[in-house]
């Protein structure tokens, strides 16, 4: 219980921290929202015109203000007003690009773990022999190539090439989002190519650390007794052996959260889909302050949160952690 | 027992240090070292094997392969064999320098919270913890956003300042589990200098770990390099393999059957990415030769197999 | 207690560890039995081979270990021969083992029972999840542990009942022979005097066999029928334990015995072995205890000796100076 | 050894030590380690310090050593108290005092050389040693802990050698600097029986050759009686008899002792299975506790050992014991 | 209901539709119901000035004073919901641009404090009639006025923030007004059932998509879901028409691009400097390479080019030809009779009175055929020695030194409209080139009275003659003093697909711009001219 105490209140201070980090980052970058909305004018606008939307779009009052002003904003959850769609909340599109960013990301996620995992304790299991030698440099290895080639080649030869797979978005546009077969399937083929180009460099890095951690194991005494005990290699395998190196496992899967969303930014601009990702970089693009602030507090806070799930996780999967 | 083909150890590696002696007889390692110093030396030496200028037009637009493109040019007409040697230059520069200086930061931090304990451990964890969790790649796109063209010294800067987390976790907890060997406390007892026990007793017992964070560090910044290049955050007047494939893929290189102009750099990132990766491999199975699968082990399975038996553990 | 029927015999065993560059042979030809309800002991000094006869006795030879030659005989089958079928029911069924520290033997994440209960369900089946329950409750009141602490995690536990508690599990299916490879050096003597004693208790109970391995020569005189002493992967002595201070016939068991001091009569000075053993990896011709033995000679330097038996001491011993 | 009892080198008078078990602010824990511990050190002469594991033996050495202060009492060397030492007087006293630690596969930097090894003390404490003489004065620490030929060993690295021989670069390095303190921390429980000998005769001829004082810590009562001249015996932080080391073990008078030397595996016996006692864990001695730390496992206890913890009785000959059922 | 006949048109890129029709609104709703749902005044036919195509209005008329403008409003016209249109309305919208500064409407409000913008009020004649007052004589303010898209005044009189108002019904004249299917990746806009243009109209809805990037929406077009596009191409014949039977491109010529230099500083403020940096630069691989082909060359030297072809005087213009022509040589014998030499030997010229030149060309990240001809010239400049640079950056911070006047140099598009005048008047109105506040247009900084002067003549006459006699003062001033430097013509953006429609706007049938972006009035002609393809 302390343990997780100990993790609330760092979780508490990490927050603050990130906050406050996402407030002032946006801030120092040059330019600001309202030069983007005149550009778009390009040229219509008389001074007047240009003087009260400064005035009207920009931002009012001296830093202080401005942080006070935006840390009450987040304590109630306001992220303010879009200025590259204004004037949309930047909670509804925030909400729309984080739930098509979490479909991607987490069926990505999901693979990559489970496939990473799997193939790393065989790997372990049969350590030295064909599949080890093999595949174990191979899978890493892709984990080493850059995520926008492969998304690039994976949408010029199966989506442009031979039409496999769709141009790009979410779902079909006739589509509206609902929780039939037609709809999840239709989304589901949508991610397919996405979801393989992050997959793809992704799953070798659960791999290799699964199978260094269960070679470790391997050769532990509780093992050696397992197997003296006589019981069946799947018991060993999984219960004694896998049991045990999927704990640094999960506490890894926390922390690539953070490198997954990011990650995710290069697919979702080649297969265009409507993610954080995209709307993120737009929004530096044209310095929609609310925008790059909420969507920074949000990937911390799920980073955050995919700690504490992982700070918890461990607890209920490590009774040594359990005390104290 | 011919079987299990057993060598000698080569002679020569006697007189070097066992660690060296085992990075080079690790086929991966030495591999991922040869292509590594390969790669560089094309890129260092990138004038002798060219005569064109990377930033400037050397022929027609998207001219195929041929004798005096070797590797074709780009639909500006750039020659690609000489902006990957000269790519390489910058790239693997961010790269080891943002991987080098990330290990470096790391490793002061890392080192100070498990050495000196207590309130410091405390604060410098705090920090090591908020680095880990801030999102990575989207903060390093607003940072670099903060400067008005992120060039390869921005990108490398950032990816350095907000890359250390990792490294500076695995060497505080090396440090901790170090700090209480008796050695530590022999020499503290000894009365060395603070300074030099950091440096003298416990970073040589790290190295394999600092190795392996700037190995990796190195691959990330190399990647994240190109990421930010390629979604067009770097500066396009650069020539690195990012900012190659950025225009290629701006130009439709694939779609125009151009293949040669995204093909090369981006098989120079994944050649650098996999010799890297290899040089991991291989100081992994340094620091626990656990790790090491080694052929050995196969080669026993198959030993007992062929007499009908079969390993009894692992 | 023992009777003189063997119940295992082990004949010309060798083990070798194969490296990248070199095989050490851990373990050269050695011949022993353990007879029924025996306690066999192994002594000798730190990495002479004692663990690895004791993982190749219960077929668990580690990679890149390879038993290269030789038998374990079981009613005369050869152990080494047998198949999964066979070799599941052999494991534990037959032989058990107890570890040498209990903190790593036991899962640290998985709670004891279940570490009791998953051999009982793999080797008796039939008794069921109540009936393998049950049996986790008498081996804890066995070793004399609270079974109301059946659940807890092995970190619960303190260093001794951990011991115990691989004890209750080596006992689980009531083997014939239990092998306990250096089960007490981990702990403080009075623990370790404590379990000690109860082993012997419950063996006088149920007539297991055990083969005991240490290198504290004292505990194991104490605890043994008879020992063999091995040096550098060979088996130097074979000896009822009485005989192994009293009337040693090799010079190194000779030695081991005056390597401990002894807690009466006056401080005298000791002399230990001087040298170390020599590299598996590349073994001096002749006897391998020459180069440090006192009254070694020149054939000692040339041929090794064979192990042979001495009915007068009811000893067998491997050594020149013997014939 | 019958010697007028000189004035001692290492004095430890009377000392406590609590280390922070952790907990929240307001209800942390104290973990009393040392408990009245008061001890001496005499040039010449070795004392053991024996106990069960987790007993306080390596704190003891330790806070002489100057790695923690004491939480009350104090540890005087020459009658100066030592945790007034400051700069100098403190690096001397660090050349004075020296420590061998249990372990010697940890207390040797794998990454270093022996050279190396031998080479820092002597720089830091050997100012006199110019050039050359560094060099030989290491060749002559070697071949005095009966490394030869020496000149090998320098350029070695610890894992090239066996565990025996790292515990002799330990134990040079420890002398390189001519201290007149020895702290041997269980120096041999790492070690195999054929080279544990070899070690302990080592320092005993060291201690007599170089007039050592020696705190010989180990938890194995025999070699304590074959190497110290006393001993001391510690039970949960508390020191429970000490005496001349034969005494000890010939007549043990704490029942902790008694437990102790009964423990002992004593090849002339067979074991018997008539056991009664089952052994408990040892107390985690706290702020709050009170009595004898015993009392849990103590046969002979009664209601007053729960309540307070005797004094030294004196039993004669510099035994003295700490008990109320003499 | 999908017998529907559906244009998807593609206006403006988005990562996200939202729901949000305000026809004021620039960051997307305006794409999409300005000239569709929303109608304005008067549709000019830019190309065909003959053939307007009157809309709320049906005739207007020029004071003689040139100091007001008459619009005769169109009857029996019905907003969507039924409310009739009249003169009312127009008054309102004026008012409402003039209540409502942050709110930008299009009109050019006068607003006393600050004594900017020339429309003074808006005056109801009758319930069909309107007078605009202007504050100063000018004959080209139709073309301004003609694009007020009125507001229905039943409706936005309540409004009380326009800019925050999401208008998530549309209430219009236009012949599309009712959204439908809304969804953040499409939305139509259908059929106003109350429109007078029902019976030609063939299509039940326009569609928008969300899409982004070049290669994604082309992508679209080739597999039938987008009908037309002003996208960027590359390469188009061979990653854009091959991809598809029904793919169809044409890119006539748009406003010019040019090279804006810094003439407040050395070495920009020399003319002879300025005419060697126009010869040093290689245009034809510009256009060729840098650019695929895809622009065109512009002939003379005046800051525009062939999108006002008719405005030019080719004889008049003859003598400066050259300066658009490659000659390094001549660029170095220039330079070097101008004393800017390398005085110092480090491979660079430097100015005359021998401090280095060095200067930046600055791109907006991302504006790749522009970084790429920035390349070009860089490279050009550098081959006569001059030391030139390509400098990329934030599109904010490219905006930013624009204003301040904090550059050396800019690649810059010019503003376009219905005559020269509207390309001129920024580049040369001197209230553009206030320190602090410089506009694109202006960023070269360079007084040039000839130029005022000819600009305030041209607005004061509706006489085309005397208008085309300025003009070539114009011309003649600016390529003479090579204010700015020009580079090329961008093309007008339009890629359309026969897969579902016919009646496209073609190189043979250009009746009307073929636009797809709000700026051209036309393009709701284009869409009612298009007729679906049975198959
Ligand atoms: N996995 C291995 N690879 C190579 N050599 C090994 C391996 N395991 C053991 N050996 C070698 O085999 C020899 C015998 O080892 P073993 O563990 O049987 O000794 P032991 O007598 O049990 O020693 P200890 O008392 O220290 O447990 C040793 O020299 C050891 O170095
Ligand atoms: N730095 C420390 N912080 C907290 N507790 C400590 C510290 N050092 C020692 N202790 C505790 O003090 C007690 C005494 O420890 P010490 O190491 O002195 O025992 P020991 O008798 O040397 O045991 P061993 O025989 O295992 O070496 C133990 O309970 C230990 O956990
Ligand atoms: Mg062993
Ligand atoms: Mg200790």
């Amino acid at each position: 219980m302390l343990y997780i105490l100990r993790r609330v209140a760092f979780y508490l201070a990490a927050f603050f921290v990130a906050v406050t980090l996402n407030f002032f980052i946006p801030r120092i970058m040059p330019g600001d929202p309202s030069a983007r909305i005149i550009a778009s004018f390009q040229g219509r606008l008389n001074e007047a015109q240009v003087e009260a939307i400064r005035a009207s779009y920009g931002t009012t009052g001296s830093l202080w203000e401005q942080y006070i002003g935006y840390v009450g904003q987040v304590l109630r959850m306001d992220f303010g007003i879009s200025t590259v769609q204004f004037p949309e909340p930047t909670s509804s599109l925030l909400f729309y690009g984080a739930t098509w960013t979490l479909v991607l990301v987490g069926i990505a996620i999901t693979f990559a773990f489970l496939i990473g995992t799997m193939m790393g304790i065989h790997a372990a299991w049969n350590r030295g022999g064909f599949f080890d030698s093999v595949f174990t440099p191979i899978n890493v290895m892709l984990n080493a190539f850059t995520p926008a080639v492969v998304a690039l080649l994976l949408f010029y030869a199966f989506s442009l090439q031979l039409q496999w797979f769709p141009l790009g978005r979410a779902h079909a546009t006739g589509l509206s989002p609902s929780w039939d077969p037609q709809f999840i399937g239709n989304v589901l083929y949508h991610a397919t190519l996405p979801v393989l180009s992050i997959l793809i460099v992704s799953f070798g890095g659960w791999h290799l650390g699964m199978r260094n951690v269960m070679i470790n194991l391997l050769n532990e005494d509780f093992v050696i007794l397992a197997r003296a005990k006589g019981l069946s290699d799947r018991r060993v395998r999984y219960r004694y052996v896998a049991r045990n190196a999927i704990l640094p496992q999960i506490t890894s899967l926390a922390l690539s959260v953070g490198f997954l969303l990011g990650g995710a930014l290069v697919t979702e601009q080649v297969f265009n889909y409507p993610g954080l990702g995209k709307f993120t970089v737009t929004a530096i693009e044209s310095r929609d302050y609310s925008f790059i602030q909420a969507q920074l507090l949000l990937l911390t806070m799920s980073v955050l949160v995919a700690n504490f799930l992982s700070d918890i996780a461990n607890v209920i999967l490590d009774p040594r952690l359990r005390k104290g | 027992m011919r079987e299990l083909r057993i060598k000698k150890k080569p002679g020569w590696t006697s007189r070097l240090s066992p660690s060296l002696a085992a990075f080079v007889t690790n086929p991966k390692g030495m591999s991922g070292v040869i292509i590594l110093l390969a790669i560089i030396l094309f890129s260092i030496l990138a004038p002798m094997f060219s005569e064109y200028n990377p930033h400037r037009r050397a022929g027609k637009p998207h001219v195929a392969p041929s004798y005096e493109h070797v590797m074709g040019t780009t639909r500006m007409g750039k020659d690609v064999y000489t902006q990957v040697a000269y790519g390489g230059r910058i790239s693997l520069g961010v790269g080891f320098g943002a991987g080098i200086a990330a290990a470096v930061i790391g490793l002061a931090i890392g080192i100070s919270a498990g050495y000196f304990g207590g309130r410091v451990d405390d604060i410098l964890t705090f920090f090591v913890n908020v680095v880990l969790v801030l999102p990575g790649l989207p903060l390093i796109i607003v940072i670099a956003s903060l400067v008005d063209s992120a060039g390869p010294l921005v990108i490398g800067i950032v990816l350095a300042l907000t890359g250390w987390g990792w490294p500076a976790r695995t060497i505080r907890t090396q440090t901790l589990s170090l700090r209480t060997r008796e050695f530590v406390l022999s020499a503290e007892l000894m009365g060395e200098k603070k300074w030099r026990i950091i440096f003298k007793e416990i970073f040589p017992n790290m190295l394999s770990f600092f190795m392996s964070g700037l190995v990796l560090g190195t691959i990330a910044a190399i990647l994240a390099e190109a990421a930010l290049s390629f979604i067009g955050l770097g500066d396009p007047n650069a020539v690195t393999w990012g900012t190659m494939l950025y225009w290629a893929q701006n130009n439709m290189a694939l779609q125009t059957g151009a293949w040669w102009e995204i093909w090369p750099p981006a098989l120079a990132i994944m050649l650098t990415g996999a010799a890297l990766v290899m040089i991991n491999f291989a100081v992994d199975e340094i620091t626990n030769p656990q790790l090491k699968a080694g052929r050995k082990i196969g080669l026993i399975r198959k030993f007992l197999k062929r007499r009908g038996r079969s390993a009894d553990v692992f | 207690m023992s009777s003189d029927r063997a119940m295992i015999e082990v004949r010309n065993l060798t083990v070798d560890y194969i490296g990248d560059n070199s095989v050490a042979r851990a373990v050269n030809g050695i011949d022993f039995e353990i007879r029924e309800g025996e306690a066999f002991g192994l002594a000798g000094e730190s990495g002479c081979g004692k663990s690895t006869v004791a993982f190749a006795l219960a077929r668990l030879t580690r990679l890149p270990g390879l038993v290269s030659g030789g038998q374990v005989r079981l009613n005369g089958d050869d152990v080494l021969k047998f198949d999964k079928a066979r070799l599941k029911a052999y494991r534990w069924n037959e032989v058990s083992f107890v570890f040498q520290s209990a903190m790593n033997a036991l899962n640290p994440v998985i709670p004891v029972s279940e570490q009791i209960t998953d051999v009982i369900h793999t080797h008796q089946p039939e008794l069921g999840n109540d009936g393998a329950r049950a049996r986790a409750v008498e081996l804890f009141e066995l070793v004399g542990i609270p079974p109301r602490r059946l659940d807890d995690y092995p970190h619960q536990f303190s260093g001794g009942m951990r011991q115990r508690i691989c004890i209750a599990i080596a006992l689980a299916l009531s083997p014939k022979l239990i092998i306990m490879d250096e089960p007490t050096t981990a702990l403080d003597v009075v623990v370790q005097r404590d379990i000690i004693e109860q082993i012997v208790e419950i063996k006088a109970r149920l007539g297991f066999s055990v083969l005991f391995i240490t290198h504290d020569l004292g505990l194991m005189i104490e605890f043994c029928d008879r020992i063999g002493v091995m040096y550098s992967g060979e088996l130097v002595e074979v000896a009822p334990a009485e005989a192994i201070l009293t009337n040693p016939l090799h010079p190194y068991t000779r030695a081991l015995g005056n390597s401990f001091p002894p807690l009466t009569g006056p401080r005298t000075r000791l002399e230990g072995i001087a040298g170390t053993p020599p590299d598996l990896r590349s073994l001096p011709q002749g006897c391998r205890f020459a180069p440090r033995c006192p009254h070694a000679m020149e054939v000692c330097r040339t041929t090794a000796p064979e192990l042979r038996y001495y009915p007068q001491n009811r000893s067998e011993a491997a050594c020149h100076l013997l014939n | 050894m019958t010697r007028v009892a000189d004035a001692p080198v290492i004095e430890m008078d009377d000392v406590d030590k609590e280390f922070i078990l952790g907990g929240a602010f307001l209800n942390q824990t104290y973990l009393k380690a040392l408990s009245g511990i008061s001890l001496r050190l005499v040039r010449g002469r070795a004392l053991a310090l024996v106990g069960e594991s987790g007993s306080g033996k390596s704190t003891c050495a330790r806070m002489v050593a100057g790695a923690y202060e004491p939480s009350s009492g104090a540890i005087r060397f020459h009658g100066e108290d030592i945790s007034q030492f400051k700069g100098d007087r403190l690096q001397r006293y660090r050349s004075e005092v020296q420590m061998v630690f249990q372990d010697p596969f940890g207390s040797l930097n794998p990454t270093q050389s022996i050279g190396y090894h031998l080479e820092r003390p002597l720089r830091l404490h050997r100012p006199d040693l110019k050039g050359k003489a560094v060099q030989e004065e290491m060749l002559t620490l070697l071949e005095g802990v009966g490394l030869r030929p020496a000149a090998d060993y320098l350029k070695r690295r610890p894992h090239e050698l066996s565990g025996g021989q790292r515990q002799r670069v330990a134990i040079a390095r420890a002398l390189s600097v001519q201290p007149e303190v020895l702290l041997a921390d269980e120096p041999t429980s790492m070690l195999d029986v054929s080279v544990r000998l070899g070690i302990l005769n080592l320092l005993e001829d060291l201690k007599q050759q170089r007039n050592l004082a020696a705190l010989y810590i180990t938890h194995d009562i025999a070699t304590a009686r074959y190497f110290a001249e006393d001993t001391a015996v510690m039970y949960a932080g508390h020191l429970v008899e000490q005496g001349p080391s034969e005494q000890i073990t010939d007549n043990p008078r704490h029942p902790y002792t008694q437990l102790l030397i009964e423990a002992v595996p004593n090849p002339n016996r067979k074991i018997a299975t008539t056991r009664t006692k089952r052994a408990a864990d040892i107390p985690l001695w706290t702020r709050g506790s009170r009595g004898c730390p015993f009392v849990s496992r103590c046969p002979k206890a009664t209601s007053i050992c729960s309540e307070s913890m005797p004094g030294p009785t004196d039993i004669g000959s510099g035994h003295y014991v700490r008990c109320h059922n003499l | 209901q999908d017998n529907r006949v559906v244009l998807t048109l593609h206006p403006i890129d988005s990562d996200a539709l939202i729901e949000n029709f305000n026809p004021n609104n620039p960051t997307g709703p305006q794409q999409f119901v300005r000239d569709f749902a929303y109608e304005p005044l008067w549709i000019d036919n830019i190309w065909n000035p003959d053939n307007d195509f009157p809309a709320l209005a049906t005739a207007y008329e020029i004071a003689d004073d040139l100091m007001s403008i008459t619009y005769n409003l169109r009857e029996g016209v019905k907003w969507s919901d039924g409310e009739d249109f009249n003169a009312d309305d127009v008054i309102f919208t004026f008012e409402y641009a003039k209540a409502n500064q942050d709110y930008p409407m299009g009109i050019d409000v006068y607003v006393e404090d600050t004594d900017t913008g020339s429309v003074v009020s808006a005056e109801k004649i009758d319930d069909y009639t309107v007078k605009f007052n202007l504050k100063e004589p000018d004959a080209l303010a139709r073309f301004a006025l003609g694009g007020i898209y009125p507001l229905p005044e039943h409706i936005w009189a309540d409004i009380e923030d326009p800019k925050n108002y999401a208008n998530a019904k549309p209430v219009g004249t236009g012949p599309w007004t009712e959204v439908q299917n809304f969804s953040r990746s499409s939305v139509e806009l259908c059929r106003n059932e109350t429109s007078r243009y029902n019976e030609e109209n063939a299509i039940d809805c326009l569609r928008f998509l969300q899409l982004n990037g070049n290669e994604q929406i082309i992508a679209a077009m080739s597999a039938g879901e987008v009908d037309w596009l002003g996208t960027g191409l590359t390469d188009p014949e061979i990653t854009f028409t091959p991809q598809s039977e029904f793919n169809n491109y044409w890119l006539p010529p748009g406003g010019d691009v040019n090279l804006q230099i810094n003439t407040t500083k050395a070495p920009f403020n020399d003319l002879e400097f300025r005419k060697a940096l126009s010869v040093a630069i290689d245009r034809d691989t510009i256009v060729e390479i840098s650019t695929f082909g895809l622009t065109t060359h512009t002939r003379f030297p005046i800051g525009t080019g062939e999108a006002y072809a008719t405005w030019i005087n080719d004889e008049a213009l003859e003598p400066y030809a050259w300066l658009m022509a490659y000659d390094p040589d001549k660029a170095m014998e220039l330079l070097d009779a101008a004393g800017f030499v390398d005085a110092d030997n480090d491979g660079w010229r430097n100015n005359p009175d021998g401090t280095p030149i060095s200067f930046e060309i600055n791109i907006p990240n991302g504006w790749t055929d522009w970084i790429n001809s920035g390349q070009t010239i860089s490279e050009n400049l550098q081959d006569v020695g001059l030391n030139a640079v390509v400098r990329t950056m934030d599109q904010g911070a490219w905006n930013d030194k624009a204003r301040t006047g904090d550059f050396d140099s800019y690649i810059m598009w010019t503003n376009g409209g219905p005559t020269p005048y509207n390309t001129y008047n920024p580049m040369f109105n001197p209230r553009n080139m206030e320190q602090g506040r410089v506009d694109y247009q202006a960023m070269h900084q360079m007084r040039l009275p000839e130029v005022e002067d000819a600009l305030a003549a041209f607005r004061s006459t509706a006489d085309r003659d005397a208008q085309m006699e300025q003009m070539t003062n114009i011309h003649l001033a600016v390529a003479e003093n090579l204010p700015v430097i020009g580079l090329f013509a961008n093309p007008t953006w339009y890629e359309y697909s026969t897969r579902n429609f016919e009646g496209w706007v073609t190189e043979e049938n250009p009746y009307v711009r073929p636009v797809v972006f709000e700026g051209t009035r036309e393009r709701v002609i284009h869409a009612l001219s298009l007729k679906p393809i049975s198959r």
